[in-house]
């Protein structure tokens, strides 16, 4: 008996595999038909993802009617789809969790869609771009709305395959070919992690299904299972989510075009883990354990990507490294068991850093692919609506507030006091500053001061100017064509962007009370858990983070933005970029270690293997019973040596073998 | 009181006797034919001739199956077991003959015909030997014609293969002789039945063991296989593969009467084990020694070799099933014996000697009946399907493990899969594309060794679906 | 009467190819197609079947020529019909009608042993099936494919290639043999495969028989450590017949486990779980990491194989339905992905005459098709949710872990891993990256090469979808099976 | 006619014959000129055929001589063959020397 | 008893002469001596008939033949050279295991009593030799024309075998003297190739 009574109630929505299965189509419409398409697919694949998001409003609407809006909330849909076999049922779930994300991936997607008709512009494989982004929605639809671990997973992978085929959209450099692979393997860590998870809990309930899964969660598994379960399903977000010590593919997956960046590393699949997280709450609540690991680890989290993030000049990377230490935040409030915090946060953060990177997609557009910060300055009157973008991303990102950012960090922030982890909060703390710091430098560097695009790169600190950011052209005939792409394709998305991610966190106005919670009070059931009073009140929390972040960007102001600066910024800079301490630069030598405790051994036993065990060991001896079998026939060969007194002795030796066995044979009896 | 002349042949004798005569007498019907033949048709003469009587002489043969007969005081026995190997004989003496059709010089043809089926009524002998004189004079029947027969060829590696043969054969001929002699010794009687009521002393038993080595020897077991290689390898092309046969027949037939019906029930088991080491042996070397080969016939010795091995070692346990397999498998090599020689007599270019491997080279695609004929042989000997070779070794491992020499078994496994190298070593060379430039298409003087092929082939082929394997064919000796 | 004529028709057809002219090379591809797709066609309606039994011996035991649909063998045929019409249309050797002819005798002698339902006829077909595979190799290896134009010197691989192959397989194949000799004598029929109430052997010959069964089995798979036949044989096979005999021959091993093993020798299988487990993990881990470091394509996927075969291995000796069931999706599965793997690579070295990924670099760019059909392949292969390896392994694995060997899932997991890592690096190795100067430029797929790999990749996205079809199909048998286990711990409620 | 009758024990003419067989088997084996070879054979069969009339006297059964005198006459059979084979072989060659003739081995 | 050593020294170092003769016409010799001996041997064996036609036989017929054998081949230029010895080694080895063998026969043979005192002593159907004729032509004809006519019979066969079987082998050598079938085969070979090509 298949239960689903926590996650909603079985009903038919049909438009929902209209939601589901457009974006699909069209990718797959785009990948067969592109080439006859040409320059229509661009519109054509933001046009099924615009549909899809209308289609999700609709379906919004319609579910609520179905549902009613009386005292039990628990509108949801499932659909049976396929059954594998006994236990292995699939269907579509449709609850706010999923819709909030459905909404979010249909709509910034649709935007991102749009602006990359401008930005791609003129690319020869323009209509696989489309393909590639549509097939993304699908998977990532595939995710959020799977009533199942295993449909999660699929999505799962699909999401990181679409991520691959992104990162990797240049493949003929290799730059971005290794970093597809690594985003790639990295994300089959987490997939694995999922994948030992759905085996505990298919081997305890037999069924994958949330509902039944949800429903034993309290007394299905003992605490150590489900300490298990969790942590399996961590290691999966930790993957997706690009938490330490698995991060390390987000910066390198700045190798794909900017748009990418914006909706997939940034906006909506980065974010996977924590709609895992916040969809398999019954299970954190369950699990103390699991939340303070996962608090911890999203903590780390954030800081690590926080100071990485002062390290960087190439504006993609700032961002990347932004977005990790962003989504440390939202798995930091999910896993403590904020977990409509945490999914606000992802919701402010989607707008924001979405806008963030179209933002600097602007520039690098504008730049001809120049993405070092070093290179750029100046840019404010150059590319002022761009600088506008940039700034609203900024103050939001710092949490300054009214903007959306300040509500949601507040709120991780807070709940993670609420829940008794002030270490966390004071990391967070520390982390707001640090992130007003870096985006500030990154604002000033960028936008203030003097135009340094013509200057020497040597002469900036850059060491390796080929290396330094990503200068390979698209394709070499695509500057001409860039100047054609109307303007507003790219900046009316950013546009659009701009409002929620200014106005969106006024939805937790009013904290506990506030339509964000009431809209979240029936998924997340967590019952009235108001633990231990946390040592700071709201007001004083929001104050201190307030103090830490103006802290942030005081500095950043005082180092970029003032005189000293502008007197000659290029020195400075060049100073700046040689004297960067040699972890930051190395990125705190995750890379190395992962490099040196996984990879190199795993190929080391590889080689063992390959070159030693498999043509010496088993080969060689295999190799040596077959030489022997030869080397035999040879020496019986060589007794034939057709002289026929030999044969005759040979024939003697017989008989001196028979007569021996006969004369002690005939004593016997 | 003394049996006098006039009671010692009766009608029943008589009749008993007569297939085997008829191939005897066949042959001075040839060699008078002969004479008065004219020279076109003396070779067409002599061989339809000698087949015509082998033909008469297996329908009748085939008559007295299931009545079992003690001839001329228990010297000779038909019926049911020896039926089956004068029929193997009489079949492979015909398809040997076929394959001579093309081969050989005119005014020897009747000679050398008479002289096969003098060799055959030697093996028909055998196999209805009832006693130690018979035994040792059909043997001596059978290869003192397969002497002249070796060596009546021009060429000097046929006289040597000749030489060696008597002097070997001879000498393994006089081991026999004295084991027979200690038998008599031992018994005070030459008969089989006498051997199987009496008391094994010390005697009896060296007796047993010298007559043994005589018997392997016949059979080329290993370490008596020695004459084996150079003689097949120097003997005309269809002697050997007559002699491949014929020989195995009727000394199988000998040790098959022996070790089934004419030892001390208690004590055979003991005195034939050195027959199952042997057997063991001559898998194992016949075919590692093959792996080494590069001219065909010397090859199908040693192959030859191991295949004796297998079925010698399916008497081991003595079991009707044994037996029974131990004779279709004998069948099926017979076909894909012949048939692989038949292929050998059409890649011969003077029907004497046999091919190298390498002229095989890309057979596959000059000639591709002719290689999937030889592949379909090369096949069953390996014992794999879809021929009668993978039949009846799946029944001859069913019946040795069944009697519980597992060690055989493996043996035999361990044999065969080293025989698969040595076979399927042809077939590749068959199917590899050769530049075809270097390579002489040797062809046989004629087209007749196609009938034999043919008849092989069917028979392989139908024996692996329809496994004929005859009941009732436990050896007797009264 | 299906399963005979799949059985005997394509055999009759091939020999009956040698009879047409040298020459007739177009028309005699032309009638492998047809009758390859006649072939699936037909297999795929005769789910419901009727077996045909006739007598062949009855002593001293009894066996009949006894073949039939039933249960998994439906789907293996199904696979093996899918793989040879793929493969002919994929064919482009040299002197066709004789290639033909062979993969058509090999067709038939797959369908044999897929189909029979009494061991002996079983052992039959299972040495039948090594005869043309050899053939092939031998002469239409990749090394003499090449020779054509280059490269006179490598005549050794191809040699050792056929050799190792025939040699390890003949070696399993007669003790197969001698196996299914003692199972008569001991049971006195060997009309068993697929039949109920059987009652199982005494205790001394059942271990030995089993063991024999076992050997050839795991030598056909093959499992470490008696693979090392398969890389170079996989290797140098002209890649049509690779993509067949990796994606269905090897198969017979595992087959053999599921309808052999089990049925007949419920207590020993149950005995020999702890060694099979273990060289089922050894190859499992392996393979993936000589899969990793290797620089030849085509062995890269043959010790994926490994790896792969290593865990259907695991599953079947778990003696958990739900694994089974997975075991049984995944042998399909792999069978898909691999030929279509094999088909691609086999297209790839074709084009640019070597199989070294370190040569071969930036085909994607100007050959799309050929690059979607390889991603797509290796997708499958490492395991991508949604696709068909996926729904194997999950399924596999999930059992695993019901019947309490969660560390040996755990182990598994690793090869996911790195399945991932060495499938991309053999994907972009070969497709990415820029183009390498010294290779050809050739055209993409042609349309017929297209065509053949469609339905391998139609096949692995449906059962990646719903392998609901294969698994409930055969869940009967395998629960029935299972149940004969001692101490077998059955997941599903 | 009974063992009693023996002048000689019968022991002594069987340890006499195998002596002469033996001797003859090496000769076989250590001679190298055919027309010796084929003679040690005669005087393996003469001594088979001594111990078969010993056993003969000794069992008053004359069946034994019935088999000498059989292997006799196979034995001048098998001396006629083989000496026209080694004249066959030989008439050609320098030397009588079977060493000589060994084209065939392996 | 005396007899029977002299013989057997007679008969023993004639046959280690024979086998160890320099030149065959000794061998010839000393194989006479042999038989000769022998032939008494059966006669103290009451074997009358068997040494009449041991002496017959084998002395009158077979050692002529030897030596006509021996006077034809060495007829040529160098006779009876015998070229490198190929296994000079071998003598010793051979010779032991060789007497190896004999001292296993000989103990296997003589451990226990011979003839009917091992045994109890059957009537066999075959045992027809009476007293008094035992070893006579007439006790070993009635035998042989009875029970024993088949191996007689046979014998008849092994001879015919001996004749044709010596014509067919020495009859017809000089390659002149072929019969133009194989001449003729071969041009159709050739013309079939030649065609077939």
């Amino acid at each position: 008996m298949i239960v689903h009574h926590i996650l909603g109630v079985d009903g038919q929505f049909p438009l929902l595999y209209l939601i589901w299965l457009l974006p699909l189509f069209g990718a797959i419409l785009l990948w067969a038909f592109g080439p006859q398409l040409k320059s229509l697919a661009g519109p054509i694949g933001s046009a099924l993802i615009g549909t899809a998001f209308v289609a999700s409003l609709v379906e919004w609407g319609l579910a609520t009617q179905a549902v009613g809006t009386n005292g039990a909330m628990l509108y949801g849909a499932h659909m049976s789809v396929l059954t594998w076999t006994k236990g292995f049922d699939f269907g579509l779930l449709w609850d706010r969790l999923s819709l909030t994300w459905t909404l979010i991936i249909t709509g910034v997607g649709f935007l991102i869609h749009v602006y990359s008709i401008g930005y791609m512009n003129g690319e020869r494989a323009f209509a696989r771009f489309f393909a590639y982004l549509n097939f993304f929605v699908f998977a990532m639809l595939t995710l959020v709305l799977s009533d199942n671990f295993v449909g999660l997973l699929v999505g799962w992978g699909l999401v990181g395959l679409a991520s691959y085929f992104l990162i990797g959209f240049y493949f003929d450099r290799p730059s971005a070919v290794a970093a597809s692979r690594k985003a790639f393997v990295i994300n089959v860590v987490g997939d694995v992690g999922i994948l030992y998870a759905v085996f505990l809990i298919v081997s305890k309930i037999g069924s994958i299904a949330y509902g039944d899964a949800f429903a034993a969660a309290q007394s299905g598994f003992t605490p150590g299972e489900l300490t298990t379960i969790c942590i399996a399903l961590f290691i999966g977000c930790a993957a997706k989510s690009a938490q330490v010590p698995l991060h390390t593919w987000l910066p390198d997956a700045m190798e794909g075009p900017t748009p990418v960046s914006a909706l997939i590393h940034a906006a909506t699949m980065v974010t996977a883990g924590v709609y895992l997280i916040a969809r398999c709450w019954p299970f954190w609540v369950n699990s103390p354990d699991a939340r303070a690991l996962v608090g911890a680890i999203g903590a780390i989290t954030a800081l690590t990507g926080a100071v990485l993030g002062i390290a960087q000049w190439d504006i993609k990377r700032i961002l990347a490294y932004s977005t990790m230490s962003q989504i440390g935040y939202m798995i930091m409030g999910v896993g403590v068991g904020a977990f409509d915090a945490g999914v606000l946060h992802f919701l402010t953060h989607a707008f924001f850093k979405a806008q963030l990177f179209l933002g600097a997609g602007i520039i690098i557009h504008n730049l001809s692919n120049e993405q070092d910060i070093r290179k750029m300055g100046g840019l404010r009157k150059q590319m002022p609506f761009a600088f506008a973008a940039i700034l609203v991303g900024v103050l939001a990102i710092c949490g300054i507030p009214p903007f959306s950012g300040f509500f949601s960090k507040d709120a991780v922030l807070y709940e993670t006091l609420v829940h008794g982890h002030p270490w966390l909060y004071a990391i967070g703390a520390l982390t707001a500053g640090l992130t007003a710091y870096y985006m500030f430098r990154l604002l000033f560097v960028t936008f203030f001061g003097t135009y340094r695009g013509d200057v020497d790169p040597s002469s900036l600190g850059i060491r390796h100017p080929e290396l330094a950011g990503v200068h390979a052209p698209h394709d070499e005939n695509a500057h001409t064509e860039h100047a054609h792409a109307p303007a507003w394709l790219m900046s009316v998305p950013v546009a659009i962007l701009m409002v929620p991610a200014t106005l969106i966190g006024f939805l937790y106005l009013g904290g506990r009370e506030s339509v964000w919670v009431k809209f979240f009070a029936p998924v997340f059931n967590t019952g009235s858990e108001s633990a231990a009073t946390p040592i700071l009140s709201e007001l004083a929390s929001t104050l201190l983070v307030l103090a830490v972040v103006l802290v942030g960007i005081a500095v950043a102001y005082i180092r970029y933005a003032r005189a000293g600066f502008f007197a000659n910024p290029i020195e400075r800079l060049r100073l700046e970029s040689i004297r960067m301490p040699a972890p930051l630069t190395n990125a705190l030598y995750f890379d190395l270690a992962i490099d040196y405790l996984v990879v190199k051994p795993t190929q080391l036993f590889g080689k063992v293997c390959a070159r030693i065990i498999d043509p010496i060991v088993i080969d060689g001896a295999v190799r040596e019973v077959s030489l022997s079998a030869s080397w035999l026939g040879h020496l019986f060969r060589s007794f034939q040596t057709g002289l026929v007194r030999a044969y005759a002795f040979v024939i003697v030796f017989g008989v001196a073998c028979f007569a021996a066995y006969y004369a002690i044979a005939g004593g016997v009896h | 009181m003394n049996p006098t002349f006039a009671n010692a042949v009766t009608a029943p004798d008589v009749a008993a006797l007569l297939p085997t005569f008829i191939v005897a007498g066949t042959a001075l019907v040839v060699l008078f034919f002969d004479f008065f033949a004219p020279k076109s048709a003396r070779r067409w003469l002599a061989i339809g001739l000698s087949i015509l009587g082998l033909i008469v002489s297996a329908v009748m043969t085939a008559h007295q199956y299931g009545h079992p007969v003690v001839a001329f005081s228990g010297a000779y026995l038909v019926g049911g077991f020896s039926v089956i190997f004068s029929e193997i004989t009489i079949v492979a003496t015909i398809i040997s003959l076929l394959l001579t059709l093309g081969v050989g010089r005119d005014d020897q043809i009747a000679g050398s015909s008479a002289l096969v089926l003098w060799s055959t009524t030697g093996a028909m002998l055998m196999s209805g030997a009832g006693n130690l004189m018979m035994i040792f004079l059909g043997i001596e029947l059978l290869s003192l014609g397969l002497y002249c027969l070796c060596g009546m060829s021009l060429r000097s590696t046929a006289r040597e293969s000749a030489l060696k043969y008597l002097i070997l054969s001879s000498m393994a001929s006089g081991f026999m002789l004295y084991g027979m002699a200690l038998l008599f010794g031992a018994t005070g009687s030459v008969s089989l039945a006498a051997l199987a009521s009496a008391h094994v002393g010390a005697l009896f038993a060296m007796g047993v063991g010298l007559f043994l080595i005589g018997i392997a020897f016949k059979l080329s077991l290993v370490p008596f296989h020695v004459w084996t290689p150079d003689v097949y390898e120097g003997a005309p092309l269809t002697v050997t593969a007559y002699m491949s046969i014929v020989t195995k027949a009727g000394v199988l037939a000998v040790l098959a009467r022996i070790a089934y019906a004419a030892l001390p029930a208690e004590s055979a088991t003991m005195l034939l084990v050195p027959v199952w080491a042997v057997a063991g042996l001559s898998m194992i070397v016949g075919n590692l020694a093959a792996l080494a080969q590069t001219d065909l016939k010397r090859l199908l010795a040693y192959s030859g070799i191991a295949q004796v091995g297998y079925i010698v070692a399916a008497f081991a346990g003595r079991t009707d099933y044994g037996l029974r397999y131990a004779m279709l498998y004998f069948a099926v090599y017979l076909f894909m014996n012949l048939g692989a020689f038949g292929v050998l007599a059409l890649m011969s270019r003077d029907g004497e000697t046999g091919p190298q491997l390498a002229s095989f080279t890309g057979l596959a695609y000059r000639r591709p009946w002719l290689a999937g004929a030889m592949t379909f042989f090369l096949l069953s000997l390996a014992g794999l399907p879809p021929t009668g070779g993978f039949t009846a070794k799946i029944l001859l491992l069913a019946s040795t493990t069944s009697a519980g020499y597992v060690w055989l078994a493996l043996l035999l496994i361990l044999g065969t899969a080293i025989s698969v190298y040595v076979y399927f070593k042809i077939v590749r060379i068959m199917f590899v594309r050769a530049d075809e430039a270097h390579v002489r298409d040797e062809r046989g003087p004629n087209f007749t060794p196609w009938i034999g092929i043919a008849v092989c082939a069917a028979a392989v082929f139908v024996l692996c679906f329809y496994p004929l394997t005859p009941s009732d064919v436990l050896p007797a000796i009264k | 009467m299906a399963a005979t004529l799949c059985i005997i028709v394509p055999i009759l057809v091939g020999l009956a190819l040698y009879a047409l002219p040298k020459k007739s090379d177009r028309i005699a591809q032309i009638i492998g197609i047809v009758l390859g797709g006649i072939i699936v066609g037909f297999v795929a309606i005769s789910a419901n079947d009727a077996d045909v039994s006739v007598r062949w011996l009855s002593r001293p035991f009894e066996a009949r020529f006894h073949v039939g649909f039933g249960g998994i063998s439906y789907w293996i045929a199904l696979l093996l019909a899918i793989a040879t019409f793929s493969s002919l249309i994929a064919l482009s050797a040299a002197r066709a009608r004789d290639f033909v002819a062979q993969m058509l005798i090999l067709e038939g002698a797959m369908m044999g042993v897929f189909l029979a339902k009494d061991l002996l006829l079983f052992a039959l077909f299972w040495d039948f099936m090594l005869i043309p595979v050899f053939v092939m190799i031998v002469g239409w290896g990749v090394a003499s494919r090449r020779s054509d134009a280059m490269n006179l010197g490598a005549r050794g691989t191809r040699q050792t290639a056929a050799w190792r192959y025939l040699i390890y397989n003949m070696v399993g194949g007669l003790v197969l043999l001698l196996a299914t000799a003692a199972f008569g004598i001991a049971y006195g029929s060997t009309n068993v495969i697929g039949a109920t109430g059987v009652t199982p052997l005494g205790e001394v010959w059942a271990p030995w028989i089993l063991a024999g069964f076992a050997f050839a089995f795991l030598i056909k798979t093959p499992v470490w450590p008696l693979h090392t036949w398969m890389p170079e044989t996989y290797a140098e096979l002209p890649p049509e017949v690779v993509a067949v005999v990796s994606a269905v021959q090897s198969k017979a091993g595992l087959y053999g486990f599921i309808v052999i093993g089990l049925p007949l020798f419920a207590n020993d299988m149950h005995r020999f779980a702890p060694v099979m487990f273990v060289l089922g993990l050894i190859a499992l881990v392996y393979g993936a990491a000589i899969a990793l470091v290797q620089t030849d394509a085509k062995k890269i996927v043959a010790y994926s194989s490994l790896s792969h075969l290593g865990l259907i291995l695991i599953g079947i000796f778990s003696f958990n339905a739900l694994a089974l069931q997975g075991a049984v999706v995944y042998i399909i599965a792999h069978g898909l992905f691999s030929a279509a793997l094999f088909l691609t690579l086999g297209y790839i070295e074709q084009r640019e005459e070597t199989r070294e990924i370190n040569r071969l670099g930036g085909l994607g760019a100007d050959n799309p098709r050929l690059a979607g059909g390889l991603m797509l392949a290796a997708l499958a292969a490492l395991g991508l949710p949604g696709l068909a390896g996926f729904a194997g392994e999950l399924l596999i694995m999930s059992g695993l872990f019901a019947a309490g060997y969660w560390w040996a899932a755990l182990i598994a997991l690793v090869p996911i891993v790195l399945a991932a890592a060495y499938m991309l690096r053999l994907f972009q190795m070969t497709m990415n990256g820029p183009h390498n100067a010294d290779l050809p430029r050739r055209r993409d797929l042609t349309w017929t090469e297209g065509l053949a790999l469609t339905p391998l990749v139609i096949g692995v996205v449906l059962l990646g979808v719903n392998p609901g079809p294969v698994a409930t199909a055969t869940a009967n048998a395998i629960h029935a099976a299972v149940a004969l286990v001692p101490g077998a711990k059955d997941a599903s409620r | 006619m009974n063992l009693t009758e023996f002048a000689v024990p019968i022991e002594y003419y069987i340890g006499l014959s195998s002596v002469l067989f033996f001797l003859g088997a090496i000769g076989v084996v250590l001679r190298r000129n055919p027309l010796i070879m084929l003679m040690s054979i005669e005087i393996m069969f003469n001594a088979a055929n001594l111990a078969l009339v010993t056993f003969a006297k000794a069992w008053a059964n004359n069946t034994g001589h019935i088999f000498a005198f059989l292997v006799i006459t196979v034995a001048a059979a098998e001396a006629a063959i083989g000496l026209a084979i080694v004249v066959v072989v030989f008439r050609k060659r320098q030397n009588v020397d079977v060493d000589e003739v060994a084209a065939l081995k392996g | 008893m005396i007899a029977f050593w002299i013989l057997a020294l007679a008969m023993i170092a004639s046959a280690v002469f024979i086998i160890t003769a320099k030149k065959p016409v000794y061998s010839v010799i000393g194989l006479l001596a042999n038989f000769i001996a022998l032939a008494i041997t059966y006669l103290t064996l009451h074997a009358e008939f068997i040494a009449v036609i041991q002496i017959v036989v084998y002395s009158g017929a077979i050692l002529i033949l030897f030596l006509f054998v021996i006077a034809l081949l060495s007829s040529g230029t160098k006779a009876f050279d015998v070229g490198p010895d190929k296994m000079p080694k071998a003598v010793l080895p051979a010779a032991i295991v060789a007497f190896v063998a004999l001292g296993f026969v000989l103990v296997g043979t003589l451990r226990d009593k011979l003839g009917p005192a091992a045994g109890v002593v059957t009537a066999t159907s075959d045992q027809t030799g009476t007293a008094n004729a035992f070893g006579s032509v007439a006790d070993f004809g009635a035998s042989l024309f009875s029970i024993n006519l088949l191996p007689f019979e046979v014998t008849s066969f092994i001879l015919m075998v001996a004749v044709i079987g010596v014509v067919l082998l020495a009859g017809d050598d000089t390659p002149a003297r072929k019969t133009g079938r194989k001449e003729h085969n071969r041009e159709s070979i050739v013309k079939r190739e030649s065609i077939t090509r």
